[in-house]
């Protein structure tokens, strides 16, 4: 069976055949850059259509339909646009943090691509450390936005970026100590261990409470750290017309909006990954039948569908509800979900001492 | 009780929001609920009282019915309307005030049916058309009567 | 109350006062000076109790200019419309804005378009159109040069 | 290189311009506002960037003329402001309106008040951040144009009230497709319960926000719901009844708590009193003429006429001052916008800006009302 692993392996094995070491990882990286940034594009493409029509059925529309076989098209046309188009700098600008500002959010979306298996074997990086690096390099990105509303020399940027920092340093805690209840019961910060831990079933499938709990808390806290509805305070059209990306035109605007997609994609497949076993088949305890059965769909295909649904359920949060009010958003994790995380942590601290688990 | 409180609030929250999101999901599965018209593949009807524009009828022989008598100018709240009446002899040898053009304004007309209601002779009625866009603003002044008409035999 | 009762009422606080009452409320027409110590009996007296302006209009009678106030009790019902005489020459009034609130947008709508002066406003400027505007539009006398259907 | 400073107050708060163009004034609307950090202390409305002076074009239209004109400055009750201007010609003229024209009135006031709400609520939820209500908003009142454009000729201005009674007649389906829509909006009311009253995101972005006392409300001149949900009964229909309210069987909605979820529930809670005025007039609808007889040029005799009518925004005056003529001497709107909009300033000083958004949703302000 041809697999990514097997294409993967034969690539580096042909290019060792002929060439030194140092050229290899050279050239092997260079493949990998530029696998990354077609992933980048082709997901921006899929998933500013996918939202487009999401919103568009639960508002009773029919959404883009024009461009291309029933729209598909539609999404690359508007690429083209915003690449034709004026980007513009607003005078009293600070012109070079200006400019920074989106390549630094997209760098830092590119960057935690790295410790995220794809499929048994392919990965880009084999991090003992996976889980920390991802929330570490994650939190880099507010820099971008922050450094975004102050060059803008624009109030409802500053205010905008205001708000989007005081709310991912936020929810990057419970977010993290979610995230911290699978190391725990796990006992690894490696992407692989963790998957591998769900070899006889996923964490969310196995019956723990506390599980369920941080699964909860997680979805509610990547949905504000990438600034999506309904905690988008960040841009909150209604109030500060566009927030942060007020005075971006044309590439960088796409690149902010890139970006969005992009952190929204990978903060799914963390989660993919920590709770519904990342490209791991849906596999029940020791029906061993049952399990062979769903061997045979790809990992790959294991692994976008589970993106995928949580992806569609962030967008589902999105075009349901109404926003959150500043205070509301702090009190929110600082009085509710951080005390909840906090105890939850001790439940599986608890949990892991005693043994008192399946594992 | 605190506690129960407590989770009385939190099921009624997770209740109201999944309730939200349940009818949104309906409306993403359901899509005999769209009400999306495509517009220039499928023009709508409009309805026949639809006011559009003003026009004047004409039957096929020519004739209009407008005796140039300025009801509806004066009808008309934005001088949208302009009459230029002309004399005309008649086989009796008298001198009859008839109309020679009919001027309509479209891009100051609020479609608010005055006229149509002022004319005595019922020679102008509204259109159901609604594609007025034009490049040019003098497009939308409009002569109404058609060249060569005249006025039908019998309307005073 | 009724018309008479009302009437009876405000003879007693200003007994220069005017009535008409053709219309359908009582009018009670008044020189500027007096407005305001009548605005406070009005809003004061419990049994008049007017707590409500409904509207402020400036009249341009050519001669004079007027000011309008549409008064109403939420409590007792009863309307009564006050007439307020200002010389056109120096149109000068006394603001209510202590007493009903709505009063200061109404006040600055009324000397936006009618160039009356309302006495310690705490905020008189042009409301609806720009600060360099020249003129009081929606007085008889005002000209305007740009008439867009004659353009 | 070099930078601007960005605009504050001598003490350092931040002032910021909301408007002429933003997505919450719903118009052209300029709000200057002093923020401290994110809590509003000041707000102030700068009008006139649609003044038309209405006032002042009616003073050179006739009495047949002047009325379309109000279409244009409350347009999404322009029915109920037609309404109001021709029932104060009628009182001018003394003419006795028939009793078809009556009710055909009152139907189209109350289709209009709906599809104003309608379009209010999903426009208010847009404003605290939900964005699906506002289409499922249209697909009602999509249906409420229909009947309009059906037997008015038009979907938003319609014109069609008259001295005297209405333009034409009823379309032969208006009653037929007001059932159908009545019992049709009965399903969707639910769903908009659902959707957004129950939210517990929206109630929490409602509850205590923008408080406005009774007392406070009328001194600001509030009419309408605002005014309604201090407890304050103030519904024309009810106070100064016209065209045959007083023989129908409705509630004024009246709620205690002043802020801005009670200014919801009452216009949500209008929008079912709404239905029930066209439930018991749709099967009743006398035969009859749908105007009166008047004469082609219409002349008001000298003295002053005010009519009030209640618009899905409050109160709505119409003052006439004849000279006798064929123009108005003077005439003079009362808007409702106008007045809600005054109290803005007070109830949202000490609020965060995003509730500022959510207290112009409640108050409902249409900008052309405001500036005329």
């Amino acid at each position: 069976m041809i697999s990514l692993e097997h294409i993967s392996q034969s690539i580096h094995e042909a290019l060792s055949a002929s060439l030194n070491p140092t050229l290899v990882l050279l050239i092997e990286m260079a493949i990998a850059g530029i696998l990354v940034i077609s992933l980048f594009a082709v997901l921006g493409l899929v998933l500013v259509f996918m939202e487009r029509k999401v919103s568009a059925y639960m508002q009773i529309r029919l959404g883009p339909n024009r461009v291309g076989y029933k729209g598909f098209a539609q999404t690359a046309a508007d690429t083209l646009k915003l690449l034709i188009k004026e980007g513009l700098t607003p005078d009293g600008a600070d012109k070079f943090l200006f400019n920074l500002a989106p390549l630094l959010v997209i760098v830092v979306a590119m960057l935690i691509m790295a410790p995220i298996a794809f499929t048994k074997g392919f990965q880009l990086w084999d991090i003992n450390i996976g889980v920390l690096y991802v929330s570490a390099v994650s939190s880099v990105g507010v820099i971008g936005i922050l450094m975004a509303g102050w060059a803008s020399n624009n109030k409802y940027s500053l205010l905008g970026a205001m708000r989007s920092g005081a709310q991912i340093v936020s929810y990057e805690l419970s977010a993290g100590l979610s995230v911290l209840t699978i190391v725990i019961l796990v006992g690894s910060l490696s992407i692989n261990d963790i998957i591998a831990s769900q070899q006889n079933g996923w964490w969310i499938f196995k019956g723990h409470i506390p599980v369920l709990i941080s699964f909860v808390i997680f979805v509610i806290a990547v949905t504000a750290e990438t600034n999506r509805a309904p905690f988008d305070l960040a841009e909150a059209e209604s109030e500060l017309t566009a927030g942060f990306h007020t005075e971006y035109s044309g590439m960088r605007f796409a690149l902010f909006f890139l970006a969005e997609y992009v952190n929204i994609f990978i903060v799914c497949a963390i989660g993919a990954t920590l709770f519904f076993g990342g490209w791991m088949p849906f596999h029940i305890g020791s029906w061993e039948e049952f399990n062979h059965v769903m061997d045979f769909i790809p990992g790959i295909v294991w692994f976008f569908g589970k993106i995928f649904s949580l992806i569609f359920l962030i967008m589902w949060f999105r075009w349901t509800f109404p926003r959150l009010r500043v205070d509301q958003l702090l009190n929110l994790e600082w009085k509710y979900l951080l005390p909840i995380a906090m105890f939850n942590l001790l439940l599986t601290t608890v949990m892991a001492i005693t043994g008192f688990y399946i594992k | 009780m605190f506690i129960v409180d407590y989770i009385k609030t939190v099921y009624s929250t997770c209740k109201s929001l999944l309730s939200g999101m349940r009818l949104t999901g309906y409306y993403f599965f359901h899509h005999k609920e769209i009400i999306t018209e495509q517009y220039p593949d499928v023009k709508a009807v409009m309805a026949e009282r639809f006011r559009g524009e003003v026009v004047m009828t004409h039957d096929e022989k020519n004739e209009h019915r407008c005796t140039g008598c300025t009801a509806c100018e004066l009808a008309c709240p934005n001088a949208t309307i302009k009459i230029v009446t002309k004399q005309e002899l008649q086989p009796d040898g008298k001198k009859k005030k008839a109309l020679e053009t009919f001027v309509y304004h479209l891009e100051l007309c609020t479609m608010c049916n005055l006229c149509i209601v002022a004319c005595p002779t019922d020679a102008i009625k509204m259109a159901q058309t609604f594609e007025h866009s034009v490049y040019d603003r003098s497009q939308l002044t409009k002569k109404l009567n058609a060249p060569g008409s005249k006025l039908m035999e019998g309307v005073e | 109350m009724t018309k008479e009762e009302l009437k009876a009422k405000l003879t007693e606080f200003n007994p220069t006062a005017v009535f008409d009452e053709a219309g359908e409320w009582l009018n009670v027409s008044i020189e500027a000076s007096e407005w305001l110590p009548l605005a406070q009996q009005l809003r004061n007296s419990a049994e008049l109790d007017f707590d409500f302006l409904f509207s402020v209009t400036g009249v341009d009678w050519k001669t004079h200019l007027t000011v309008v106030y549409h008064l109403r009790s939420i409590k007792h019902g009863h309307i009564i419309v006050v007439k307020a005489k200002c010389d056109r020459a120096k149109p000068e009034i006394e603001t209510v804005c202590n007493i009903w609130k709505t009063a200061e947008l109404n006040e600055r709508e009324a000397y936006d378009l009618f160039g009356i002066i309302f006495l310690n406003h705490p905020d008189l400027r042009r409301l609806f159109l720009t600060d360099d505007w020249e003129g009081w539009p929606l007085r008889k006398d005002y000209v305007d040069e740009i008439n867009i259907i004659k353009l | 290189m070099q930078y601007e400073e960005i605009a504050t107050t001598e003490e350092g708060n931040l002032v910021i311009n909301v408007g002429p163009q933003h997505p919450a004034t719903h118009g052209v609307m300029h709000l200057v506002i002093t923020m401290n950090g994110e809590t509003i202390l000041n707000v102030e409305p700068h009008l006139g960037y649609i003044h038309r002076s209405i006032e002042k074009m009616c003073e050179s239209l006739s009495y047949r003329q002047f009325i379309y004109s109000t279409s244009r400055m409350d347009y999404l009750s322009s029915h109920i402001n037609n309404h109001g201007c021709a029932l104060a010609v009628e009182k001018g003229l003394q003419i006795e309106v028939p009793e078809r024209a009556k009710v055909i009135r009152i139907l189209m006031d109350e289709l209009t008040r709906i599809a104003s709400h309608v379009l209010w609520w999903g426009a208010m939820a847009m404003d605290v951040g939900a964005l699906t209500p506002f289409f499922h908003a249209f697909r009602e009142r999509e249906l409420i144009n229909d009947i309009m454009e059906e037997t008015c000729g038009a979907r938003l201005t319609m014109n069609y009230m008259v001295p005297g009674g209405v333009m034409t007649d009823l379309h032969p389906n208006f009653v037929k497709k007001v059932k159908e829509f009545v019992a049709f909006f009965r399903t969707k009311i639910d769903e908009y319960d659902t959707l957004v009253t129950y939210n517990v995101i929206f109630q929490e972005r409602m509850k205590n926000v923008g408080v406005i006392s009774a007392a406070d409300a009328v001194s600001f001149g509030c009419t309408g719901p605002v005014l309604r949900a201090c407890g304050v009964k103030s519904d024309i229909r009810k106070l100064a009844p016209y065209d045959g309210y007083e023989k129908l069987n409705f509630e004024e909605p009246l709620e205690t708590a002043g802020d801005s979820y009670a200014r919801y529930l009452v216009r949500m809670r209008e929008l079912r009193e709404s239905l029930s005025i066209i439930d018991q007039l749709i099967d009743n609808i006398p035969e009859g003429d749908f105007q009166a007889k008047t004469k082609a040029v219409l002349k008001l005799p000298k003295g002053e006429f005010y009519s009030r009518v209640e618009t899905a925004r409050g109160e709505f005056g119409v003052y006439i001052i004849s000279e006798g003529g064929l123009t108005p001497y003077r005439i003079h709107f009362r808007s409702p916008g106008f007045a809600n909009l005054s109290c803005l300033n007070h109830i949202a000083k000490g609020q965060k800006i995003g509730d500022l958004v959510a207290m112009m949703g409640t108050l409902d302000l249409v900008i052309p009302d405001i500036d005329r």
